[in-house]
């Protein structure tokens, strides 16, 4: 019996240090190492943050390097507001890693598509996935220039060893940067264009991931979503998280999910739930 | 293939693993999944007339000897509920279900089961001990026989005012010195059974970092392997007490396990906290650990074995 | 080395430690091989004015999660108790010795405490929650803040009678809902503070073969990791009902469980079942992780964080 | 940390045979190893035994080959006289193995002074030290022949290869067999006329034990004795074996001690407590 296994007891890191990315989205930085206590996160899974004496929520990893990790937090509510007046040096609690991840090899082409803070674990796919030298089309969506996330990062991993095997393309709604619409219509001109793209992997608005997912199997290729829902325990147990019809977790059995398998859950684009299981659209 | 069907209140069951209330039992769909991974029956989370919040996460934390829960009975109320039975019997219910309703006035339950009625629940659990709620109802229900009866009393009159034949058990708390006389309390009152037993304590766990209780609500109830003794010991004193069947619930984390809260005085075994041990999947290995003990100690059918113990 | 000294009811301690009262507690020299492997003080096995044979073996088990015990307080009484303190104290006494104390009526309380004022202990205890003598009184001293109260006050009425400045503390049981009001009930009756908690439950364990309970005496007190979280919410129950200095007690395994005890409200901090999992030996590296996690966060006195929890 | 440490639920095993030594003495013959459990003893050793539903009391390991184990039983009051009463076949509880264990190595040249049923754990001694080529003087101490435990079973130990290896000294006191008088007398011969006698492990009545250390002393010769008390647990929490005046456990810091040592302690051969802690004198 691997006893750590069962300790979700939150492990207390200081905040190492915070990067503004906008006003309202802070990058939040953290030891990936310390005495006894390692993250050992894949691409894709997220942990639950405590934020001591209010709450506890779920973020996504948006960088394990082993050395540092990263969350990327839109302040939008109660907890996340109570999040950004903490300094750096303060204490909050982290378990996890939690959920399945990204799949990915060496020799893969990658179309990642994010939507939103949904740049910030793909960014931890690039990452990773430039480290096995795969191609990457990372096609981000935003509303306008301001708000396209991790841009100069993802840029930057496509410099040097990686010249020309990283790519950013941005889209805007406003045009006022790169392609003017919708990132998954983008998503469609690549794929026709390009047939090495052999994996789209995609996170943010579960409407944008669910047409990536269609598209996938239009063209021809494997997708994986992310499908994240309102979430107390994190570790499969609460059943809070439960998605119609099969049941599974979007906890444990995801978030990442195969796109054909996600298209069959009968609420995938539609709806999800609330703290008290009611159902609510999308 | 031992017989491990069980008739429990005129309820059959395909095997005695119940899924305990609270766990994986907020949709109709997670309720099938677990039905599909081996489990007899289920029990929903328990259901409020009215829905209620609940409490702020944390709301859980595990370490490998127990597991502290403080979710405050978190539930949508009555029309939520319609609609997971209405699922869950889609096309047809897989297994049996057990509703599990709770009410933060004793009152109440009056017109909870009136409403639970109309869902046709295979089972109706009255939890009258869930120690998250504590000032209100989490030491006077659970913990004194003449409140227990009380709510007992309440549910009967309704059942028996609608004719109806569905089977009434109470669900216990362990966090008294006189569960027994509490049992013949409720049986004398009109219960069919027992669930038994609800979390533990509750207890605490303190961030030293901070200083801070971890848990939003301070302090939770106990549940997985710390408790199964407690759950043992319980069981078989509801059982010598009032002889009724018995959903035996608390730190079940193997076949073996659940063989010994039968050996106690249990007829259902109640499973919610190996989940979090052993995952979903635990159900049906834990059904097959049961079958392999039976055979090897050469045990036909399970009732041979119902509060066995000398 | 941060100051780990603490005076307890103005006895003081070396350090926050104490061996709990049934564990390496039967002889002098057993005491003082415990204070030499690092305790701040010891506990007697429980007293009997005229002694107690206990229950037959089993008498104790133990799995990783948990230990159950019935032993049953067996004790030869006051004359081996007189014997027990004059060997302790030879040449003198090396570290404080409280004198648990347990009678199976109420009335025994008086006899007893003016026996022991003899012994002189630095500390009085009066067991008033063993589980295994169930119907005899674990229940109703334990758990009825009126029995519980009135053996305060017998033992309370002798010391005054007898000018006696030795303090006494009450010894509480987990076992019932409502801790805070016992304390409260045993604090006006005159408690100089607290030891909390004794055993949980009992819980039971059955052996499959046999279908025969483990225990002889069938179900025992839950000790060890499992009750660290019960133990804990009742100290700070007990701290914020009373502001009475407590022992707090019940599955300290690690310095950092012994800090958290005294943040709930812990001024001293008793050890039992630490010895099943740790040896004897953890006494001594308990006090070293203490004194590693006050230089680590800063803490200079204990004091500082008893009860600091917010 | 060893979980199966943590586990002192009795393991029920079946009563494979019982071998009757005399009518009072009989050996019960145990699997050493069965699915999932094993015994893993060693010399000087011994287990608790439940006996289901009446008491559990403490036994000496008498043999474990790690195939099978013995226990040799005396019947001397309610506990013992209820396990006669069972078949083989019938299921009884053992936990352990407890205490500490004789030490002896390849060279050693061991007298192996036991008296009453502590032939049984020597013999224990004399089977594993026979294995390393030990020489062993096996002197045996009974008040008459039929009570010599375990003679065949040494002798047998002492033939072939082991041919003049091992040597079986017995003392009776009615001069049955062997040496009339106590076999302290006849080991104090012995430690005069062979100086290469290194080693004396001694289990049998305290005051024979406390004889034979003191000759150790006298004859600088290495003592090991084996310490017995009343035992609750066997694992050394309850302290109802603590020895006066060190407050080492007999059952946890012993049974096995050096000679020396057990002499340093006030109450060796002197006295030693019941049930409830009070003195008795041995
Ligand atoms: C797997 C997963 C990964 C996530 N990763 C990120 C991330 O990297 N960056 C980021 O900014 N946000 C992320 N979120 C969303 C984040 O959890 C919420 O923004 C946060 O919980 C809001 O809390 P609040 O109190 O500030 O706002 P509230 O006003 O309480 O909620 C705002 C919205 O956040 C969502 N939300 C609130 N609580 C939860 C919860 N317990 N579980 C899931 N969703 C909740 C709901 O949709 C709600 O409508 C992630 C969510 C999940 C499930
Ligand atoms: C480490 C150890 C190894 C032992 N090995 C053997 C052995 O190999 N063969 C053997 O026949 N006997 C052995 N004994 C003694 C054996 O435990 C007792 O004979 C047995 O417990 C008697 O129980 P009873 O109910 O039959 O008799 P009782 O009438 O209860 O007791 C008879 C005598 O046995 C002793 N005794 C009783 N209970 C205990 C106890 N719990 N712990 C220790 N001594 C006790 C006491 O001296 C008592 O006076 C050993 C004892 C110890 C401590
Ligand atoms: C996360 C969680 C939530 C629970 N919620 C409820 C609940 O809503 N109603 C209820 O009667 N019991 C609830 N319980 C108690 C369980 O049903 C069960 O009685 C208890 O956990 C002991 O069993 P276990 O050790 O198998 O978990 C909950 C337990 C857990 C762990
Ligand atoms: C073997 C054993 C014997 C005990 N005997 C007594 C006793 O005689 N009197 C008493 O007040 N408590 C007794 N206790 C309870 C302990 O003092 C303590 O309150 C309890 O075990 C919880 O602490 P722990 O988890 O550190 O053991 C006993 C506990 C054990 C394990
Ligand atoms: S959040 Fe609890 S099961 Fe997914
Ligand atoms: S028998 Fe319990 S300490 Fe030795």
């Amino acid at each position: 019996m691997n006893i750590k296994k069962f300790n979700t007891i939150p492990e207390m890191l200081p905040i190492k240090a915070i990067v503004k990315e906008t006003d309202t989205i802070w990058t939040f930085v953290f030891d990936a190492k310390v005495d006894g206590w390692e993250l050992g996160s894949k691409p894709g899974q997220f942990v639950m943050m405590w934020i001591p004496g209010f709450d506890e929520k779920p973020f996504s990893i948006a960088r394990d390097d082993g050395k540092e990790f990263w969350l990327t937090i839109a302040k939008v509510g109660p907890a996340t507001e109570k999040l950004f007046t903490f300094k750096v040096g303060q204490y909050v609690g982290i378990r996890g890693p939690y959920g399945t991840s990204y799949t990915f090899k060496k020799g893969d082409h990658l179309a990642l598509l994010a939507g939103g803070y949904g740049a910030a674990p793909l960014y931890n796919v690039a990452l990773h996935a430039a480290k096995l030298g795969c191609k990457i089309e990372f096609i981000a969506g935003a509303r306008n220039k301001d708000l396209l996330l991790y841009r100069e990062r993802v840029k930057k991993l496509g410099g040097g060893k990686m010249a020309g095997k990283v790519k950013y393309h941005a889209c805007t709604n406003d045009g006022s940067e790169g392609f003017a619409g919708f990132n998954t219509v983008y998503l469609e001109e690549l794929l026709k264009k390009d047939k090495t793209i052999n994996k789209i992997l995609t996170c943010g608005p579960e409407v944008m991931m669910k047409k990536a997912a269609e598209l996938g199997v239009k063209y021809k290729r494997e997708s994986q979503v992310s499908i994240e829902r309102y979430m107390k325990c994190g570790f499969g147990v609460c059943g809070q998280c439960c998605i119609d019809d099969t049941g599974l977790r979007a906890c444990k059995d995801g978030t990442i999910f195969d796109g054909k398998t996600a298209l069959k859950f009968k609420e995938f684009g539609i709806y999800h739930r609330d703290s008290v299981g009611m159902k609510k659209a999308w | 293939m031992t017989n491990l069907k069980v008739k429990f209140c005129g309820v059959e069951f395909k095997n005695p693993t119940v899924l305990a209330s609270g766990v994986l039992g907020v949709t109709a769909a997670s309720l099938k999944n677990v039905i599909r991974n081996g489990a007899g029956g289920v029990t929903t989370k328990s259901i409020w007339l009215n829905g209620n919040q609940g409490h702020k996460n944390p709301t859980m934390l595990g370490t490998e000897h127990y597991f502290l829960n403080a979710v405050g009975l978190s539930d949508a109320g009555i029309e939520k509920a319609k609609d997971l039975f209405t699922e869950y019997s889609k096309p047809k219910r897989l297994a049996p279900i057990i509703a599990s309703v709770v009410a933060n006035k004793i009152d109440e339950f009056e017109d909870l089961t009136r409403a639970i009625v109309e869902l046709d629940p295979d089972v109706i659990e009255v939890n009258i001990s869930c120690p998250n709620v504590e000032d209100k109802f989490g030491i006077p229900f659970a913990c004194d026989p003449m409140q227990a009866a009380h709510a007992t009393k309440i549910a009967r009159k309704v059942l028996n005012g609608l004719k109806s034949k569905i089977p009434l058990i109470v669900k216990l708390s362990p966090n008294t010195p006189m569960i027994g006389r509490i049992a013949m309390a409720c049986a004398e009152a009109g219960a069919d059974g027992f669930c038994a037993i609800n979390t533990v304590g509750p207890g605490m766990a303190i961030d030293l970092k901070t200083r801070l209780p971890i848990l939003a609500n301070r302090v939770g109830g106990v549940s997985g392997p710390a408790i199964k003794p407690i759950a043992i010991k319980c069981v078989n004193d509801v059982w010598k007490a009032t002889k009724l069947p018995i959903i035996g619930t608390g730190g079940v984390m193997t076949g073996e396990d659940a063989i010994e809260m039968i050996m106690a005085g249990a007829t259902l075994v109640g499973i919610g906290t190996m989940v979090y041990y052993r995952d979903v999947s635990g159900f049906g290995e834990i059904v097959k650990e049961m079958d392999a003990w039976c055979k090897k100690n050469g045990v036909k059918d399970l009732k041979e074995i119902i509060g066995c113990i000398k």
